[in-house]
């Protein structure tokens, strides 16, 4: 018993949960403080910088914008480099990672649509129109609830992260498309200034406030992550034992 | 302010959002360790616990 | 012709049903496994198959030219607990497709009706096979073993639902196939009647919950 | 392979009656729009295209949710995941025989439909045109949703979900191919062009990734 | 009898995710829409009730095939067979849980739908009546085609035939109704109750002539 | 309390599988169909649960007040070659379920684990149905028999996936249900088990292919 024990011990040593469990414990109280500390410098700088001359206090939109706009793109990527580890090494760590991460980065769609529809219709005149970036964010958000729904569809958890793995690198073709929808159709939204091949675009002035609330939501989207995976293991190991437990009970019963 | 109403509507439901899940997540963690502690008590361990420490 | 399997280990959902399971079986031989239900019978036929990933060893197949394959699957046939034949086409058509989709190896093979007759259901092909009886769908199940050959025959209780008659010609198709020099696995509860067989018994749950998570 | 075609083919029309299915689908969805708009003819050929291609992309989502579902529940699946012949060409196979079922009729009525519309001989030339170039890229990328089903209990609605989003490229392209052949003023070609890209580009992608979900989700 | 509401109401969960499934695969439906037609608004907007009745009629067909087929192949229709509750009143249950988890997410999702469509609050008030109303009627209609088929199992061809005819004119009554009540200047009344009676009338008929299918079975 | 069958005749598709078939059981007796494949005896306990047609004769049962139902279905437990639950449902969810449309008989029934226990398999009721193993599927099948009281069981081929505990536990459950005043019809292959049964030898196709039309 004992020296079988020993072998199931390095074995999950190898895959690892228990080594991430310590680890989230020592740096979350970090990350937190950090993105607090993000938020309130980020959210003092937006609201004490100048307005545009053109667009007036509505740029002030942009600083949750956009950060939440790169960060539902971002949160597909990390989804879809997770399902290659899923995939390629099996690793129990990047089905939990990418689980953890849909309903985040849904969460931070959701904003970017929502601040965009609050952004447009004072500079637009209309609250949605079926734009090329717009829909393609708009499908980017149905695909992460298809894959929440795809997810809680399987109820086992290591078959569940294998399939949708599969779907969500189909789906990565979404993200480029939104990148540069832009660029492929002309269209109502503003293009690239920020991220460009050749340098941001853009006054100081709204770059500075844009960068510290980028880099707070970054901040807050990692610390959330985090938190999730720590959860989903959690589930998994009470799960497990659940089901030890009844074995147990059904051998000996 | 020109267009106060959208410029704060966005940051409140983005607030509103990220406090949502921030509350969320953390409220399932509660429950999570509430139900790792119920097995424990109850006598059920993990096997890397028995060896040695373990989170 | 050498079937090996070392060292498997097996999980189903979480679970981890056998481990540390070898077996070795030449050209003429076969493996019964017995235990009860819910032991990993199933389990490890469809490991050796290739249609569940084994957690651990490996199962390769050296042939007469002594290559190996590590797929099994590639050289086996597999009749599981559900038939693969569709209700909507009759038996003739169902045969065919196989005969035609499995493709045809090295090795003795039998025409469709020679195979329905061999199960001892000549004549009936025409039917569509979802107006069969329980016994007569296993038995054309059975049949398309015949019609492609394989070396290697991969069986989850072959004889579910037969008569007594048919479980004697069973037994003789698969004696004929072992004379060939084929390999056979069988899972099963009933003696099969085979002569000279491995008997392994599976037990079930090597770690109930021994899984990463855990 | 061919017998694999021919059975998908045969299993369609004696059980399925899949090609009916999508026609009579694809001829409700034509007969309710002008409700909908209106008799205003002008208009009506205006989106009759549009109509037409919408009406067999949701056309192709029925059935295909049991692509693989049928054969894994009476055990086929297993036989076909055995095989040497790589199981990418399994699936191209099934989707080719899936296409032939229901969009290939669709493809044929189009036609018909397009007199309903009220369109133009170019509009209908170029529907169709640009409907059978583009609906294979629809049942490609509808089999990976199928092979992700096969790990769910049942098929439905989720496999839709998951499929749809992926087929609007497809739609864009193949309406505003269609649109510039009859209004112009952009050229016909490049769209198309690029409708035919994605067509060869989800040929390749489709099965591969539904052979990976397939491969993954057997047990 | 509320026993089976539940199961199959849990079955239909199980397999996807439930209602937040139904909404999702209506707005998916709906996101395409503008692809093909083009981002014209004021046109979305009057094609906007048509579009979702189509959806909504799509997505009662998706799956409904299967409403009995799933039951026999696992061999629990035999045992419904054999109860003293008239079949009749199981087939209605069955009926009323696939309306439930299918049709009835949609019905009350489709004010949001109607807002993307930017459709009028009348509009979008008349659609969710009108669907709410009319919905059943599909679900009823399927169900003598799902029998049908099981009763039949080769009679795919007669299914599509059966029931996609049938649907016609409750779609047809369904969207004039919405038309009539946004724009005129036909009254909303006539057609309206017209759907009201098309879906008593296919309650009565579509499960009692489901039921005679069923016993018809023939093994 | 008395089940009588009379001059049955039964066709599939357009052959007579038997015809001028008879019998009669009282409370507590039990009759064992056997015969060979495709012999017709699905055939006939379809035909006794009503859900074929027969060509000719009656099945009709007298219960204990003397009182004649002429569909025996109605108070009849039928198992069938499939298994009649859902795999996407946890067995626990499945058995609720059966128990609550069924509805309750006058007649001792027991409780959803009690059931669990009886077929020796407590402790599993909350995985879904699909996870288990093929005699696993099978022990609960029958579990369903015990969670509402029929007076009649009408079984095709009950031990088919079983081991041989199994085959001894139905045995004793069908045993107990006679003893209870139960009535038991049962297709089989291989010996229950069971005692003072009659047996009925199904031979197949009374008159091939002497229908209406020939
Ligand atoms: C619902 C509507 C909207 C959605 C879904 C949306 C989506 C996005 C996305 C995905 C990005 C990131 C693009 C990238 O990194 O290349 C972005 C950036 C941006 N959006 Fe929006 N947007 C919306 C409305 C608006 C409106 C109304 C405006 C202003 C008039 C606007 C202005 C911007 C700006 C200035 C950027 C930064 C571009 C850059 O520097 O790269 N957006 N939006
Ligand atoms: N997805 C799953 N999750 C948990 N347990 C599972 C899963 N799939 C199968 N099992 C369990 O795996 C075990 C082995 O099943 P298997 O089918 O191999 O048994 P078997 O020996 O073939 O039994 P039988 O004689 O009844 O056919 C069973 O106890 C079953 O309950
Ligand atoms: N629709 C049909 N048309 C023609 N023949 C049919 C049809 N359905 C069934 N049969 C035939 O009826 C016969 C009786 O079948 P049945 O299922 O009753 O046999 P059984 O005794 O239960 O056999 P088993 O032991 O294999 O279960 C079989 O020969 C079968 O081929
Ligand atoms: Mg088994
Ligand atoms: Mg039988």
């Amino acid at each position: 018993m004992s020296e079988t024990s020993l072998a199931i011990t390095k074995f999950s040593d190898l895959a690892n949960p228990t080594r991430f469990l310590a680890l989230a414990a020592r740096i979350l109280p970090w990350m937190a403080a950090f993105t607090a500390l993000c938020f309130i410098v980020g959210l003092y700088l937006s609201f004490t910088t100048e307005g545009d001359y053109q667009q007036g206090e509505t740029v002030r939109i942009m600083y949750i914008h956009v950060p939440a706009a790169w960060l539902s793109m971002m949160g597909y990527t990390i989804m879809s480099l997770s399902a290659i580890g899923t995939l390629v090494w099996r690793h129990p760590l990047a089905d939990v990672s990418a689980k953890a991460a849909a309903p985040l980065g849904a969460a931070f769609t959701l904003i970017a649509l929502v601040t965009g529809s609050l952004w447009g219709k004072p500079m637009w005149g209309t609250w949605w129109v079926w734009d090329a970036r717009l829909t393609s964010v708009f499908i980017l958000f149905l695909m992460y609830l298809g894959l929440i729904a795809l997810n809680r569809a399987i109820d086992e958890p290591s078959k569940a992260a294998r399939v949708s793995a599969v779907l969500i690198l189909v789906g990565f073709v979404n993200i480029p498309i939104i990148k540069f929808s832009v660029d492929w159709w002309n269209t109502l939204h503003q293009s690239a200034s920020v991220l460009r091949f050749d340098g941001p675009a853009i006054d100081p002035e709204f770059l500075r406030p844009l960068l510290v609330m980028a880099v707070a939501f970054t901040a807050l989207f990692f610390t959330l992550h985090i938190m999730a995976m720590r959860n989903e293991i959690w589930r998994r190991r009470v799960a497990a034992q659940r089901r030890m437990a009844a074995r147990l009970a059904s051998r000996e019963g | 302010m020109t267009h106060a109403f959208y410029v704060y509507g966005s940051y409140a439901f983005a607030a509103l959002v990220t406090v949502a899940v921030t509350l969320w997540t953390w409220a399932d963690g509660r429950a999570r360790r509430k139900e790792l502690a119920a097995l424990e008590a109850s006598g059920i361990r993990r096997r890397s616990a028995r060896t040695k420490d373990g989170v | 012709m050498h079937l090996e399997a070392a060292n498997l280990a097996a999980r189903r959902g979480e679970d981890l049903i056998f481990e540390g399971l070898s077996f070795g079986l030449e050209a003429g031989q076969a493996l019964v496994l017995t235990g009860k239900n819910g032991s990993g019978k199933s389990t490890l036929l469809r490991v050796v198959a290739g249609l569940l990933r084994q957690e651990r060893g490996t199962v390769s197949f050296t042939d007469s030219h002594g290559d190996t394959h590590k797929r099994v699957g590639e050289i086996s046939h597999y009749l599981g607990h559900r038939n693969a034949m569709k209700s909507e086409l009759t038996v003739a058509e169902n045969l065919e497709f196989w005969r035609r989709f499995l493709g045809q190896m090295h090795g003795p093979s039998v025409s469709i009706d020679e195979a329905a007759a061999a199960v001892g259901l000549e004549g009936i092909t025409h039917l569509p096979f979802g107006y069969l009886s329980a016994g007569q769908q296993r038995r054309f199940a059975f049949a398309k073993l015949l019609i492609a050959y394989r070396p290697v025959w991969i069986l989850d209780e072959p004889t579910a639902a037969l008569d007594t008659s048919g479980d004697r010609l069973f037994a003789e198709l698969i004696e004929a196939h072992r004379r060939n020099g084929g390999i056979v696995l069988a899972a099963t509860h009933q003696p099969l009647g085979l002569e000279g067989v491995q008997e392994l018994r599976m037990t079930g749950f090597a770690h109930a919950g021994s899984g990463v998570w855990a | 392979m061919t017998a694999l075609l021919l059975r998908d083919l045969k299993l369609s029309i004696r059980a399925g009656g899949g090609a009916l299915v999508g026609v009579l689908f694809f001829l409700t969805v034509v007969a309710v729009i002008p409700f909908g708009v209106g008799p205003d003819l002008a208009l009506l050929s205006r989106i009759g295209p549009a109509i037409v291609w919408i009406g067999a992309l949701l056309a192709a989502l029925l059935g295909l949710d049991r692509l693989f579902q049928a054969e894994r529940d009476d055990g086929s699946l297993d036989l076909m995941l055995m095989q040497e012949t790589p199981l990418v060409l399994t699936v191209l196979v099934k989707c080719l025989a899936h296409w032939i079922a229901t969009s290939l009729p669709l493809v044929i009525a189009s036609p018909l439909l397009g007199l309903f519309m009220n369109m133009s001989e170019t509009a209908i030339g170029a529907t169709m045109l640009t409907l059978l170039v583009g609906s294979p890229a629809i049942t490609f990328i509808g089999a990976v949703g199928a092979a992700v089903a096969v790990a769910l209990p049942r098929g439905g609605l989720l496999v839709s979900i998951l499929v749809l989003p992926l087929t609007i490229p497809v739609l864009i392209f193949g309406v505003s191919a269609t649109y510039s052949a009859v209004e112009g003023p952009s050229p016909f070609l490049p769209p198309f062009l690029i409708l035919i890209a994605l067509t060869l580009f989800f040929a390749v992608i489709g099965p591969a990734a539904a052979a990976l979900a397939l491969r993954n989700t057997s047990d």
